[in-house]
């Protein structure tokens, strides 16, 4: 396996009245080819600002300060305007939460499978048109010909989001950002809809990067998966490691606040407080507010992240105490 | 199918309501037309052989019903002033302010797209603030006032403007365009306003919309999603303003037919009511109406078929 | 008339409706200021020389019928003065011209009048007029046959017979001094149904094209029977109802005639126009209603003629152009005119005071003026007048109300308290002056004084010129010392045409004559 | 019968959609029956589109039922006096899913938490202040909140905010419609321990209502499990998630994305279907991966298989026993 | 930025007319209907700071005074059919059914009658004056008050926290009044400040056409019928009430602007 995409130390900064805030900060991931790479993380966490940088596709407002995003070895910030519009969508394409408002609601289904087509191949709208259809028979569109000349809000949420996914595969990029491509979605519907993104990777090798607040889907989809939390990584680590040696006391508490069967009858462990807000954020840990163990260290300097174990990393000055872990684990049992 | 059925009735019942109302209020207003037609010196005798000739004698429901069963079948009577038929009357003006009003829209449209989508485009910056001042103003200046002022500028001094001199465009197309490209622009000016500000309105609120992110994501060029994706459904809701607007557009025709002189509907109609032409009235009145509800109807129809969000509903 | 310079705003139509039977009737108008026309028929340049070109005439209304039989607005039979012809013909001085009869004679009853026919009249058609023509259109108007006149003014006819094809005898049912006047009505062939599309008629110019709301067209009618008139080849009468637009077609060349141009238009105009004023034969006046308190009291009346200070007005809002009056008679029937009256009541605050307190407002009062917005002349006459009452302590209100309105409220209603009006004259002052009759119809000022009447009663039959004039004088006198309202002017009409045109003639009454108009250089 | 407090019969709802020249009956909940006993949680689940909100809505009385009965305490809703009918707003309560939309954002929060007081005429001012100021301790917040505006606060807060304005009347049942699936999994707990903690305090029967079958789970006592307007399986627990009967329920419990999940989901075909053409026989039949002929044309009925758990499928009495 | 301009901008002219309109009544530099033939038409100069009218009276006087006018007109039309719009609308909203259709095709019939028309009959009718002026405006702008209280209450009535209101046995008064109508308020005052500034657009038309206000009460439309003849001899006076105007209803739409930018949170 060898690296697609690398994300080094990347901060973001929003412009808000004259006042410069840090939505993402010193952020760094290591993709692989091939492989399905999870970033989780509660609302507000920066989870998609990260992905939408990828392809500057984030809000005006928000610069990329410093750090550089390399994709394939190129530097995705050094880009021209041109040269990045050429990479959208053939190189790298998008899969988006709420397939019904992402896809325009005038144009048809067809229409705007096409026009990805034709903004990256040089071929008439016939021959793009045959591509289309193969493409949505792909994704498991039925009736392809008929759909083809259908608007949007005539189709179900499942399968809008089968035609979002056809058009991001359209151009057979090699890398797929998926952010949060079944939130809107009923549980079987989800299920499918993963499916088919397992699908393609198996048969196009693509790799993709799935973003989602569902630890379920994570666990279900990927092969490492990085927890954000107040626009900072505090672990990574492949998905055994997270979900059966959760080591930073965020991930911990998160995975314990899920209601899952084994825990009825028991009151579930919760996270005190809230996510602070961008206005909030200070320096040190930005757990630190919230966090059961957290010392006067954690409220002024930054922790790291530091390798607990192979492919695992950590950013918590409490990851190399064995001994923390297991008080913390006693402190909600 | 069934919208569009649901619309007409509903349409034809507003129609109704227009008719009612403007039997009943032209037959408030004192001032009867018979004395009018005669003058000041006309004996009683002679008002009363002229009522009776008019088919004024009759009861007010009477009235009403002869003419409204006239309408039935686009047939309004005749013009108590002109002994002409309301209708050929109606025809031999419509030339006139439809021109006016059609050339309002183009110069409106070809006007205001552009400008909303380098507001929107540009929001915040110094374009878009000229543009916003611009359109303010547009919007304060009263129509009458800015007729009068461009008369000033262009006729008084530039010598650019032949008031008086229109002619049907059978006649003399270029004489025709010229007499009305002013006061066309004196109406569209204030439509132009309001129509930048909705465009830009809606378009800043399209450039949110998540489809376009997509867009952007499927390495489209900027100017490709803002003609092709952006404006079209910026449109959509625009055209029902614009559709809403041409009842104003007719009104403003109205005055400005005035300011510059020309032949039109608006002029024929404020004769009429200073004579107490009912029929002639009556019937321009209701034309107006049954334009402004069909061009409303039409509208609210076609923005049915554009919008494909609610085709369905 | 009425129609008087409504200056600026476009409802002009509805102005020309309060004109009735307007009648030619033959008088003393005596207009000094239209000789310029005489001094330029005697220049230099030779009637050859004259002939050929064709003049933009604005009119502010469209016409009402082009049949002549029909027309009831003054703004038509101003434009058909150039088309049809009666059996005598205004002139500009008021008096009557023969027309298409060369000569006529009143039987000593006064009930008779035999007219006798020029030779050689022809239609606009081609078709020589006989006397058949002269009685058809009469007995039209008069009603012979079907019982109801058309025309108040042939009413009193009783039979029209025609002896020869050069003989037309009118025999009437009463005696009638003003009847005279009224075979200045328009002759059309006999029979002829098409007078409502394609007019004809005698005059000096033959009927073209009618556009609807846009223009009348004549051109010259070669076999007029005056040799060499007229001398245009075409004049184009262009309805303009906008003021200002029309103001602006005179500068820019469009029009090259603009009868009735407001007086501040005038003045603003560069070189190469010219303008002529001259009193129009309109009596304005503040008209009590003689019947509601407290204009019912003749001291309250006087003092608010005492209290009005006419010069201002005329200054203020006629910008000088207006001649002061004291009755209800225009100068301009200088024949008839009682010149004592003007000054009847000079201003005088502390008479009309005193006045007051004499009739029990001590404190003044307060009253409504009603006056027809489209005519803003008098809304600022009206305006003027509310200032100068507030120093005898009288506040009075306007209220402008629309023509219709106020026809009905004021005119026919007469439930109103004052108004402020142009009565229309006529070229026989009895006509005018009959309003103040106590029984008149149109006696919207519930005036009564049985002196009048009786005076009245007579000038209506008296043939002797001067008895009638007698009479006339003391009309006008009673109407004044009764106070039956406040007479202000005879405001004075503008025609502005570009300084090429030459032998424009201004008439007391509302005609546009285009038979004398020449160009200075014609193409 | 001591301990039901609401009994369902055969409840009916029908959305009307007026058209010009008729009116097109769109069913969101048929025939259902149910019963909730005091101090328990029912659990609905289902799919978008599944009238699971409607029920709860119908049950909360938001809505009025097109047929059927419900009985409250025994009483049938709709033969209650309009004096009943106030009582009963009291006794059954709703907890929106959008607290944010479902609070005038114009009020304070003491004013949210307090109104329903005021319409109900119940204590004076001085004790709605007190009782006002009890609830906000109940529900965890501070009392410097009495004067915050809806926008000022959290998702979690507001819906705190939510439940405490339910809870201010003392009622016996909570409907809650998906209470917390706006929240995130951090916040979710909280206010899923905030409602334990209170039902059992105040022995409150609720009506859980939401597509997280984890959520669901772990709150409820019964489930109940909808599919295009009926109950398709009704169970405990337990016997629910561990055999369930339905093809619809075990495509939803297997359809769950969890690490190291227990072999291939049971995936449907399709979607749902539109309320607008509900399918002949089993709604489910187009979908469903077993379905046999008698599913096209015969409508199952819910039947209790095992004990305390009904399922409306043909295939139930062959695989269930 | 464009936010507070607009709302700044607006709120400068508006204080500036309101300061105007208060000073007015305390105090004109010349009585305003005094008359004197002999100043007619006097250019601007340190007496007369915007010179006199055909009349000899003072502009400036009259442009204050105008201030006046405008203000009742605007104020009372405003109120007028904001009454009227509440009732209509919040019937037609609330209630909806048969009662929104019929009192929306009635609304809709008001608006297929081009505005000044409607006024024009009103006028009419019933003789023109500063009263009756008021109310044919007052009606003119119904439809826009009723229409946006109407999608105000259709927006609200859906809301959750008013369907929450219903449950707790709120009554509809209490609904109406307690829960949606503040809720609609940020709408209903940009419509307010819009038809402010119609009204007083409308009540110029009306006057320029002579039918408004009568006079000698000085109302710029008015002044600007008197002024037109005298537009070469005389243009501070056919300037001066344009641009009062012109000001006027700038000033008000920025300020209605700025209001709904101020409530806009999606920008």
């Amino acid at each position: 396996m060898s690296e697609i995409l690398s994300i080094h130390h990347v901060t973001v900064h929003l412009e808000q009245n004259r006042r410069k805030l840090t939505v993402l900060s010193d952020i760094s991931i290591t993709v692989q080819k091939g492989e399905i790479f999870g970033i989780v993380g509660e609302s507000g966490c920066g989870k998609s600002v990260l992905s939408n940088s990828i392809l500057d596709l984030q809000p005006k407002k928000m610069r990329v300060s410093s750090g550089d995003i390399l994709f394939e070895g190129q530097s995705m910030l050094k880009k021209s305007k041109h040269q990045l519009q050429k990479m959208r969508g053939k190189e790298i394409s998008m899969i988006f939460q709420n397939p019904m408002s992402s896809l325009n609601p005038s144009l048809t289904v067809g229409y705007q499978i096409v026009e990805i087509i034709r903004a990256h191949q040089n071929i008439s709208k016939k021959e793009a048109k045959g591509i289309a259809i193969d493409v949505m028979k792909k994704v498991g569109l039925p009736r392809a010909e008929q759909l083809f000349y259908d608007y949007p809000h005539q189709l179900s949420g499942g399968m809008q989001q089968r035609v979002m996914i056809a058009i991001a595969i359209a151009c057979q990029p090699k890398f797929l950002i998926a952010d949060e491509p079944t939130t809107a979605l009923d549980v079987t519907i989800q299920a499918q809809i993963l499916h088919l993104l397992k699908e393609i990777r198996r048969e196009q090798n693509t790799t993709i990067l799935l973003i989602s607040h569902d630890l379920g889907v994570m666990g279900d989809m990927c092969d490492r998966i990085a927890v954000m939390y107040a626009g900072e990584i505090v672990e990574i680590g492949t998905t055994a490691q997270i979900f059966e040696n959760p080591s930073h006391p965020y991930t911990k508490g998160l995975m314990e606040s899920i209601p899952t069967p084994d825990k009825k009858g028991n009151p579930l462990y919760s996270i005190p407080g809230n996510v602070p807000s961008l206005q909030e954020r200070m320096g040190g840990c930005p757990f630190a507010s919230r966090c059961h163990l957290a010392i006067d260290m954690c409220f002024t300097s930054k922790p790291q992240l530091k390798k607990v174990a192979k492919a695992h990393d950590v950013s918590c000055f409490f990851s190399e105490m064995e001994e923390v872990s297991f008080e913390y684990a006693k402190s909600f049992s | 199918m069934d919208y569009v059925l649901k619309k007409t009735v509903s349409s034809l019942f507003t129609l109704f309501v227009v008719i009612v109302l403007v039997f009943l209020a032209f037959r408030i207003i004192p001032g009867n037309p018979a004395n009018i037609i005669l003058g000041v010196e006309a004996t009683p005798a002679q008002v009363e052989e002229l009522e009776q000739k008019l088919g004024l004698d009759q009861t007010l429901f009477e009235q009403f019903i002869h003419w409204f069963k006239g309408v039935l079948v686009l047939d309004f009577g005749e013009s108590l002033r002109f002994s002409e038929p309301v209708l050929s009357l109606i025809h031999e003006r419509m030339g006139v302010t439809f021109s006016l009003a059609f050339m309002a829209i183009v110069i409106t449209i070809f006007v205001s797209i552009p400008l909303g989508i380098i507001a929107a485009n540009y929001k915040g910056k110094f374009l878009d603030v000229l543009i916003s001042i611009g359109t303010q103003i547009g919007l304060a200046i009263p129509s009458f006032w800015m007729g009068i002022i461009l008369i000033m500028i262009f006729g008084l001094m530039l010598h650019l403007i032949s008031v008086g001199g229109y002619v049907p465009w059978s006649e003399n197309p270029l004489r025709a365009f010229k007499a009305l490209l002013f006061p066309a622009t004196a109406i569209a000016i204030p439509q132009i306003a309001i129509l930048v500000r909705y465009l830009r309105t809606t378009m800043i609120e399209q450039l949110n919309f998540d489809y376009v992110r997509t867009a952007k994501s499927k390495g489209l060029k900027d100017s490709t999603i803002l003609l092709k994706h952006v404006l079209k459904n910026a449109l959509i809701p625009v055209i029902t303003i614009a559709g809403l607007n041409f009842g104003a557009i007719l009104a403003g025709s109205l005055v400005i037919e005035q300011v510059y002189a020309l032949p039109g509907f608006g002029r024929m109609l404020i004769t009429a009511i200073g004579d107490r032409d009912f029929p002639l009235v009556q019937g321009m009145v209701v034309m107006i109406a049954i334009i402004a509800i069909t061009v409303n109807l039409l509208v609210d129809i076609s923005y049915r078929y554009l919008d494909p969000k609610i085709k369905l509903k | 008339m009425t129609t008087f310079n409504v200056k600026r705003k476009p409802w002009l139509l509805a102005i020309l409706l309060l004109t009735v039977n307007l009648l030619l009737l033959s008088a003393c108008g005596s207009s000094n200021k239209a000789d310029e026309s005489e001094k330029d028929r005697k220049g230099t340049q030779t009637e050859k020389s004259k002939t050929g070109g064709s003049v933009v005439v604005a009119i502010p209304q469209d016409l009402d019928y082009l049949d002549p039989n029909l027309a009831e607005a003054a703004g038509t039979r101003e434009v058909m003065f150039n088309i049809f012809e009666g059996l005598l013909k205004a002139n500009t001085e008021g008096g009557l011209d023969p027309a298409i009869a060369e000569s006529y004679d009143i039987s000593d009853d006064g009930l008779t009048y035999t007219f006798t026919i020029r030779d050689g009249v022809k239609f606009h058609n081609g078709q020589t007029l006989t006397s058949k023509d002269v009685a058809y259109s009469y007995a039209k108007l008069a009603g012979l046959k079907t019982g109801k006149p058309l025309s108040s003014s042939f009413a009193n006819v009783k039979k029209i017979e025609t002896p020869d094809d050069k003989t037309v005898v009118i025999q009437l049912k009463e005696k009638e001094a003003a009847f005279i006047t009224a075979v200045t009505a328009s002759i059309i062939p006999a029979n002829y149904k098409d007078s409502n599309k394609t007019p004809i008629g005698t005059g000096p110019f033959k009927f073209v094209e009618y556009k609807k709301g846009q223009s009348l067209i004549v051109e010259k009618n070669k076999d007029y029977y005056v040799k060499g008139i007229p001398y245009l080849d075409k004049v184009e009468f262009r309805i303009v109802p906008d003021q200002e637009a029309a103001f602006l077609a005179l500068q820019s060349g469009e029009i090259d005639i603009y009868p009735r141009i407001a007086t501040e238009k005038a003045e603003q105009l560069a070189t190469g126009f010219k303008t002529i004023s001259n009193e129009q034969n309109l009596v304005q006046l503040l008209a009590f209603n003689n019947k509601v308190k407290p204009f019912n009291h003749i001291k309250v009346r006087q003092a608010i003629n005492y209290a009005v200070n006419k010069d201002e007005i005329i200054k203020g809002v006629a910008l000088g152009k207006g001649t002061k009056i004291g009755s209800n008679l225009s100068p301009v029937l200088s024949k008839y005119y009682n010149n004592e009256l003007e000054d009847l009541y000079p201003t005088d605050t502390e008479k009309a005071k005193k006045f007051l307190k004499e009739a029990g407002y001590p404190n003044g009062f307060e009253f409504t003026i009603t006056v027809p917005s489209v005519y803003p002349f008098h809304v600022d006459t009206a305006q003027v007048i509310v200032n100068q009452l507030e120093k005898i302590g009288v506040k009075a209100k306007i209220e402008s109300v629309e023509w219709g309105v106020w026809l009905e409220r004021v005119y026919n209603g007469r439930d109103y308290e004052t108004t402020i009006i142009g009565l229309d004259g006529k070229l026989d002052p009895f006509e005018i002056l009959s309003r103040y009759i106590s029984t008149a119809d149109n006696n919207f000022l519930n005036f009564k004084d049985p002196k009048l009447d009786k005076v009245l009663s007579n000038a209506k039959v008296e043939i002797d010129e001067n008895k009638r004039i007698t009479d006339i004088k003391e009309a006008q006198k009673i109407i004044a010392e009764d106070a039956a309202g406040v007479f202000i002017m005879d405001p004075h009409t503008n025609v502005t045409f570009k300084d090429t045109i030459k032998g424009y003639k201004t008439y007391p009454i509302y005609v546009q004559d285009l038979s004398s108009v020449y160009l200075d250089h014609p193409q | 019968m001591q301990n039901l407090l609401v009994e369902v019969e055969n409840l009916k709802k029908n959305y009307t959609h007026r058209k010009l020249y008729k009116i097109q009956e769109l069913p969101a909940v048929s025939d259902v029956s149910l019963l909730l006993r005091k101090g328990e949680t029912l659990g609905l689940v289902g799919e978008s589109g599944s009238g699971k909100s409607t029920l709860g809505q119908l049950i909360g009385q938001l809505l009025d039922p097109t047929e059927g009965i419900v009985l409250f305490e025994g009483q049938a809703i709709e033969d209650m006096t309009s004096q009943q009918r106030k009582r009963l707003k009291k006794d059954i309560q709703y907890v929106f899913q959008d607290a944010y939309s479902s609070l005038n954002p114009r009020h304070k929060v003491s004013k949210l938490i307090e109104e329903p007081l005021i319409i109900q005429k119940i204590g004076t001012p001085a004790e709605r202040k007190e009782w006002v100021n009890d609830m906000l301790n109940e529900i965890g917040l501070d009392k410097s909140y009495r004067d915050a505006y809806i926008h000022e606060l959290s998702g979690g807060q507001r819906q705190r905010i939510g439940i405490a304005r339910a809870l201010i009347l003392k009622p016996k049942l909570l409907v809650l419609d998906e209470p917390v699936s706006a929240l995130d999994v951090s916040v979710q707990s909280q206010i899923l321990n905030l409602l334990k903690s209170l039902q059992q305090k105040y022995q409150l029967t609720y009506m859980f209502i939401s597509h997280d079958l984890n959520v669901v789970h772990y709150m409820s006592d019964r489930i109940a499990v909808m599919y295009l307007g009926e109950i398709i399986e009704l169970a405990n627990v337990n016997d629910l998630y561990e055999h369930p009967l339905h093809p619809y329920t075990k495509a939803l419990i297997s359809a769950i994305p969890t690490y190291k999940r227990q072999g291939e989901p049971v995936l449907l075909k399709g979607e749902i279907a539109s309320a607008t053409d509900i399918p002949n026989g089993c709604s489910l039949h187009p979908r469903c991966p077993f379905a046999t002929e008698i599913c096209q044309f015969e409508k199952p009925v819910l039947e209790e298989v095992n004990q305390g758990q009904y399922v409306s499928c043909h295939l139930s009495r062959i695989n269930g026993q | 930025m464009l936010k507070k301009f607009n709302l700044v901008t607006g709120g400068a002219i508006v204080l500036f007319l309101i300061l105007v309109f208060i000073v007015s009544f305390f105090y004109v530099p010349h009585n305003v209907n005094q008359m004197n033939i002999e100043n007619r038409l006097i250019a601007p100069n340190h007496n007369y700071l915007l010179g006199t009218d055909n009349f000899g009276r003072d502009v400036l006087s009259r442009i204050m005074k105008g201030t006046q006018t405008a203000f009742i007109v605007g104020g009372g039309s405003v109120i007028i059919g904001l009454l009227f719009g509440i009732l209509i609308g919040t019937t037609a909203g609330y209630f909806g059914g048969w009662m929104d259709e019929l009192l929306m095709r009635m609304i809709d019939a008001l608006l297929a009658f081009p505005g000044i028309l409607l006024a024009l009959i009103l006028v009419t009718i019933f003789q023109p004056n500063i009263e009756v002026t008021v109310i044919a405006i007052g009606i003119m702008t119904i439809p826009s008050f009723s229409r946006v209280i109407r999608s105000g209450f259709i927006k609200c009535k859906q809301m959750d926290f008013v369907r929450a209101a219903r449950n707790f046995g709120s009554s509809h008064l209490r609904i109406i009044f307690h829960h949606i109508l503040p809720n609609t308020v940020s709408s209903i005052i940009v419509t307010a400040s819009l038809s402010f500034s119609t009204a007083i657009l409308v009540e110029a038309a009306l006057s320029y056409l002579g039918l408004g206000i009568q006079p000698p009460d000085p109302s710029w439309g008015r002044m600007l019928n008197e002024a037109q003849g005298f537009a070469k001899l005389a243009p501070w006076y056919t300037l001066a009430p344009g641009f009062m105007l012109t000001l006027t209803i700038l000033g008000f739409n920025l300020l209605g602007d700025g209001i709904r930018d101020l409530h806009d949170f999606s920008e």
